[in-house]
């Protein structure tokens, strides 16, 4: 890129349990973006476009965008709502202001609505083929799990352990929803909801809202000292039918990994990266992409962790936030990781004192509504300055 | 603000008649006689049948016709029931915990998602060891078949 | 190949959802029960909304200021449905933009109260322009449709 | 330096009732791409593609995400998908994220597809009332239909436009229906047929009012270098705009589309467009309801307000006036939900690039509009100009 883009504002919610928050999208919405307009000294007039990360589904209207856009400051403005995950709103965002299109675009998410998940995650599958078998997300993350133990020394006490290390982190950081440090041995006890996965290695939903703006080199210089600069960005989407291999190999994450690691002039992710903010709807997934994003070979996602590597205190701190188990609002999952990955990046406190991360990674998919085929994924890698 | 609130429900109902196109119609009507159908797209086999080539869109070419048999790659034991669309016959859903699999049908470049019954133990925490990837099964058919997926209630193992 | 019927899945979608929303809905739909139509006021345009809004899309700013109307409106525009549409519930024929005051917005909501006998007379009856009056119902929950209709003041 | 983004292909279905259609939507859909592809030509496969952006409103196709379940976007090779849904604009914001994401340097060749969105439709009246504000102004049951009426209804009031003059814009788009190919509605209705066909929802008639249709359109759009190698009529998008309005429906007073005039006066100026009547050789306006296309009209600036059925008397947006307007039929004709959004820019395009049928190409037109209109009960405007070398 012979432009930079940089992140130079934000606000987020506390997150909370399904239809606790009191307000609706639009109220929410309007709160935070609002908020992160005001830190900055942003006027409405200033916002050139608004891009949402929201789906229909999970709002209970169609074109639930209408009402979140206004609320972000759109009206008599552009915007837009890509419906696959916050880091391809990210994209859009960039795309406008790389063209010329746009100086400062707001990027905005909310989850105020409680829905039946299992019902949604049913309704996201084919009517052909999987739909008729009840197929839903967290038993696709079964099959995915068990695939994972199958093929690689996993245990079922590794998946509880790496659970256990986000109720941790979770339990920190006061914009999580669930704020419980669980041991490996209550992870164990809570009930089995699809072998190998139970019900504390499942992410719920949480209710919350977020917003963050991204502005040109130029106006990132006149409005912050601390703008965080988006070194790489790239997707992937899988397969839906294909074979098991295809469908289980992670391929879309790692491909768009590899393009985010290449723009960024990252050789050796383990190495160059801080920290990184991973979309883990279930225990096992996180292991899964260690090994997906390069950060150790294939089969050894379990030795990471063993070996201490990707907890709090550890070369490489995986999802300080505490991740989607403790977090995990339907549309807006991926807009909590890039705005606690910010805060990391600008030390401004998840409870933890780690002021020396300058380069972070964050991936976000919708592998969380369907679970097998079909999933996009986006990585991107952040950067302060100095 | 007061903090004032007021919860509100809703439902979003819908209806639908969803095309199957004439690939699947042509399966469907397969599994009704209690055949299974794929086809072949340049250099790979697939059950169930693709109406086209996912890498070059080329139409599918010769069709085929298999017994069903394949192997499990993959399961899961559901222990808990879900809520799902009312799709048809959906009410003769097999009762929790039971086991969802992937199963390659022998000759296939694509697997098929089903469920997998039959095992010789009726306690389900066995089942992770009675079951394991490669094991080989077959299709059971439902009495009543409409031309549709779950025209086979579920796959069994061979032995 | 031989003809062959199509096959089509066909099913519907029963999606529940719940919510709780906040102040500006919760004090108009709460006015709604005392056969109150409630409006705010945007500090920065003054611009009277009613139905009030949780902020103002024109300022993005939190309308402060709350306040009782009379109720009495003005017609803005209208459409009349002749026939009963498939698939949307069976409602009044006329549905209008309703301005209630000086709101700068309008409320959506039903014409009726005035008599026929055939949908294409109600073309002719009502007219853009209009004064309108609230009709409450009896039964009143806290909603939208606690408001029975408006009707034309003759 | 942002670079320069053309339109170099398009591809189409054949456009049916959805009540006819028997294909499953990805057989549609890899159709409409392969016949994208074969329109480029010069060996270009769907490996080619570097993303895919799929335009649509995913609640209405009766599968949550249904390009999930589609593997004909290139997904093996884990091309990217961008899935854009913002109501009936959804086409035209796919098109405009798309352009900046090429003019931006992040990819050089990209498809954009506007789906059949109602392919799954029992009811599209049902469908289309979800997206009023539930709780607001969802249980007053209105559909777009009703929508339409507000608008016409005070535009009629306000200029005393006639029903004969509503019926004859309608019957522009029905002549011209008849002569392509792609069309859903070609039975070419008169003025007299259409002032026959009853009022449905005050003042709209039938004959006013578009089908339900099946079928998909799809544009590749590619950088400067790409287009180049790849086109000898490549069509470069000159600027493009989209524009927000409130949600509320309330929150619009239905006397023309102010909306879309603002978002004309940018695009306009983008585009170094002064005088748009003399300056646009073609045009392609959203128009569900015929009577919309006066709105338009007025907002684009092809006539001062209330002006447009002198426009249409005079023959000014007919085959062989200064600005033709839809004489593809218009989404009057066909309307398959999200691709019809499509379409507009794909109509515009196909003109300037002299590829439609003889009996509607304008001859030697050299710069096009494209405009799509949706989202929640007409939120959103999306407005692009083309140019031809």
């Amino acid at each position: 890129m012979d432009q930079n883009v940089a992140i130079v504002s934000y606000d987020l919610l506390e997150y909370k349990g399904p239809n606790e928050l009191g307000m609706w999208n639009d109220e929410a919405t309007f709160l935070v973006a609002k908020q992160a307009f005001e830190k900055v000294g942003l006027k409405k007039e200033d916002i050139d476009a608004v891009v949402i990360a929201t789906m229909d589904g999970q709002d209970g209207i169609t074109i639930s965008n209408g009402m979140l856009v206004p609320a972000a400051g759109a009206y008599e403005r552009d915007s837009i709502r890509i419906e696959n995950s916050t880091l391809h709103c990210v994209m859009s965002g960039m795309a406008g202001i790389l063209s010329g299109a746009a100086e400062v675009v707001v990027v905005a998410s909310s989850d105020t609505i409680e829905f039946d998940y299992d019902y949604i995650t049913n309704a996201n599958q084919d009517p052909v083929f999987r739909g008729p078998l009840g197929l839903n997300a967290w038993q696709g993350y079964g099959l995915l799990a068990m695939d994972y133990l199958r093929k690689s020394k996993v245990t079922e006490t590794d998946f509880a352990r790496v659970a256990a290390k986000n109720y941790l982190c979770g339990s920190r950081n006061r914009y999580a929803h669930i704020r419980k440090a669980y041991s490996d041995e209550e992870i164990l006890a809570s009930r089995m909801v699809g072998w190998p996965l139970r019900r504390l290695e499942l992410c719920g939903m949480s209710s919350g809202a977020g917003a963050f703006v991204l502005a040109s080199e130029k106006k990132a210089r006149e409005l912050t000292d601390s703008p965080i600069w988006i070194k790489g960005i790239a997707a992937a989407t899988n397969s839906y039918l294909g074979s098991w291999e295809e469908l289980s190999s992670q391929k879309a994450l790692k491909t768009a990994a590899k393009k985010s690691y290449q723009m960024a002039c990252i050789t050796d992710p383990g190495k160059d990266l801080d920290f990184m903010e991973i979309f883990n709807p279930f225990s096992a997934y996180e292991l899964m992409a260690y090994e997906a994003l390069g950060i150790c070979p294939e089969g050894q996602g379990c030795d990471l962790l063993r070996e201490g590597l990707t907890y709090p205190d550890g070369d490489l701190p995986v999802n300080l936030s505490g991740g989607s188990l403790c977090t995990n609002g339907p549309n807006s999952s991926g807009l909590f990781r890039v705005i606690q990955s910010v805060m990391l990046l600008r030390n401004e406190g998840l409870g933890e004192e780690l002021s020396n991360l300058r380069r972070g990674l964050v991936h976000d998919s919708d592998v969380g509504i369907g679970a097998i085929g079909g999933d996009s994924h986006a990585v991107m890698i952040l950067e302060r300055e100095g | 603000m007061t903090g004032k609130t007021i919860k509100k429900e809703w439902t979003l109902d819908l209806d639908f008649s969803n095309p199957m196109g004439e690939t699947y119609t042509r399966f469907m009507e397969g599994l009704k006689e209690k055949t299974f159908l794929g086809n072949r797209c340049g250099e790979r086999t697939f059950f169930p049948p693709r109406p086209f080539c996912d890498r070059t869109l080329e139409a599918a070419g010769e069709w085929l016709q298999s017994d069903g048999t394949g192997k499990v790659e993959a399961f899961t034991v559901i222990h808990e029931k879900s809520k799902g669309v009312a799709y048809p016959d959906t009410e003769d859903f097999p009762e929790v915990p039971y086991v969802l699999g992937v199963i390659r049908i022998n000759g296939s470049d694509q697997c098929l998602i089903h469920f997998l019954a039959g095992f010789d133990s009726d306690d389900p925490k066995a089942w992770p060891e009675k079951i394991h990837v490669g094991l080989e099964v077959r299709p059971v058919w439902s009495e009543k078949r409409g031309g549709h997926i779950l025209d086979i209630q579920y796959f069994e193992p061979c032995e | 190949m031989e003809e062959m019927a199509i096959k089509r899945t066909v099913y519907s979608w029963h999606a529940p959802y719940k919510v709780t929303l906040g102040e500006a809905y919760a004090r108009f739909l709460e006015g709604m029960k005392q056969k109150k139509i409630l409006g705010n006021i945007c500090p920065v345009c003054n611009g009277l909304y009613v139905p009030p809004r949780p902020f103002c899309d024109k300022c993005l700013e939190q309308p402060t200021e709350w306040i009782e109307t009379d109720g009495m409106a003005t017609l803005v525009t209208f459409s009349v449905a002749l026939i009963q549409l498939p698939g949307l519930p069976e409602v009044y024929p006329i549905t209008g933009m309703i301005k209630v005051g000086n709101s700068v917005t309008n409320f959506l909501h039903f014409v009726a109260g005035i008599e026929y006998d055939d949908r294409a007379e109600l073309v002719e009856k009502v007219k853009i322009g209009m004064k309108l009056r609230p009709v409450w119902k009896e039964q009143r929950t806290g909603d939208i449709l606690d408001l029975d209709y408006f009707q034309p003041v003759s | 330096m942002p670079r320069k983004v053309a339109v170099i292909g398009v591809g189409n279905t054949t456009y049916t009732s959805v009540r006819k259609e028997n294909r499953e939507r990805s057989e549609i859909a890899s159709a409409c791409i392969q016949s994208a592809l074969d329109f480029v030509g010069r060996g270009l496969s769907l490996a080619d593609i570097e993303a895919v952006y799929y335009a649509t409103v995913d609640g209405f196709e009766g599968v949550q995400r249904p390009e999930r379940s589609m593997d004909c976007f290139g997904q093996s090779a884990g091309t990217p998908v961008f899935t854009v849904n913002t109501g009936g604009t959804a086409g035209g914001s796919a098109i405009k994220d798309a352009y900046h994401i090429v003019a931006a340097g992040l990819y050089d060749i990209v498809l954009v597809y506007g789906c059949c969105t109602l392919i799954a439709t029992v009811d599209a009246q049902q469908i289309l009332n979800t997206a009023t504000p539930p709780l607001i102004e969802k249980p007053f049951g209105i559909g777009a239909i009703h929508l339409g009426g507000y608008y016409l209804n005070r535009y009629q009031n306000e200029y005393g436009t006639t029903a004969e003059d509503f019926a004859l814009v309608a019957a522009k788009s029905h002549k011209h229906a008849v002569h392509n190919r792609y069309a859903h509605n070609r039975r070419g209705y008169t003025v007299e047929q259409i002032l026959e066909s009853p009022v449905i929802c005050h003042p709209i008639r039938l004959h006013e009012i578009c089908p339900v249709s099946s079928g998909s359109c799809c544009l590749i759009l590619a950088s400067e270098e790409k287009a180049r190698e790849l086109s000898d009529t490549p069509v470069w998008i000159k600027a493009m705009g989209c524009i927000s309005d409130t949600y509320m429906v309330g929150y619009r007073d239905f006397l023309g589309f102010p909306m879309l005039q603002k978002l004309a006066q940018k695009v306009y100026q983008e585009a170094g467009i002064t005088k748009p009547l003399e300056e646009i050789d073609y045009a392609e306006v959203f128009n569900p309801f015929a009577g919309f296309e006066y709105l338009q009209y007025d907002a684009l600036g092809f006539c001062e307000a209330g002006k447009g059925p002198k426009l249409v008397r005079e023959g000014v947006t007919d085959l062989g006036g200064k600005l033709p307007v839809n004489l593809s039929g218009g989404t009057l004709c066909t309307n398959s939900g999200i691709a019809a959004s499509v379409t507009r820019h794909a109509e515009t395009c196909l003109q300037l690039m002299g590829r439609v049928e003889d009996q509607r190409q304008v001859k030697n037109a050299r710069v096009g509009l494209s405009h799509s209109w949706g989202g929640p009960m007409g939120q959103f405007n999306t407005l692009a100009i083309f140019e031809r070398d």
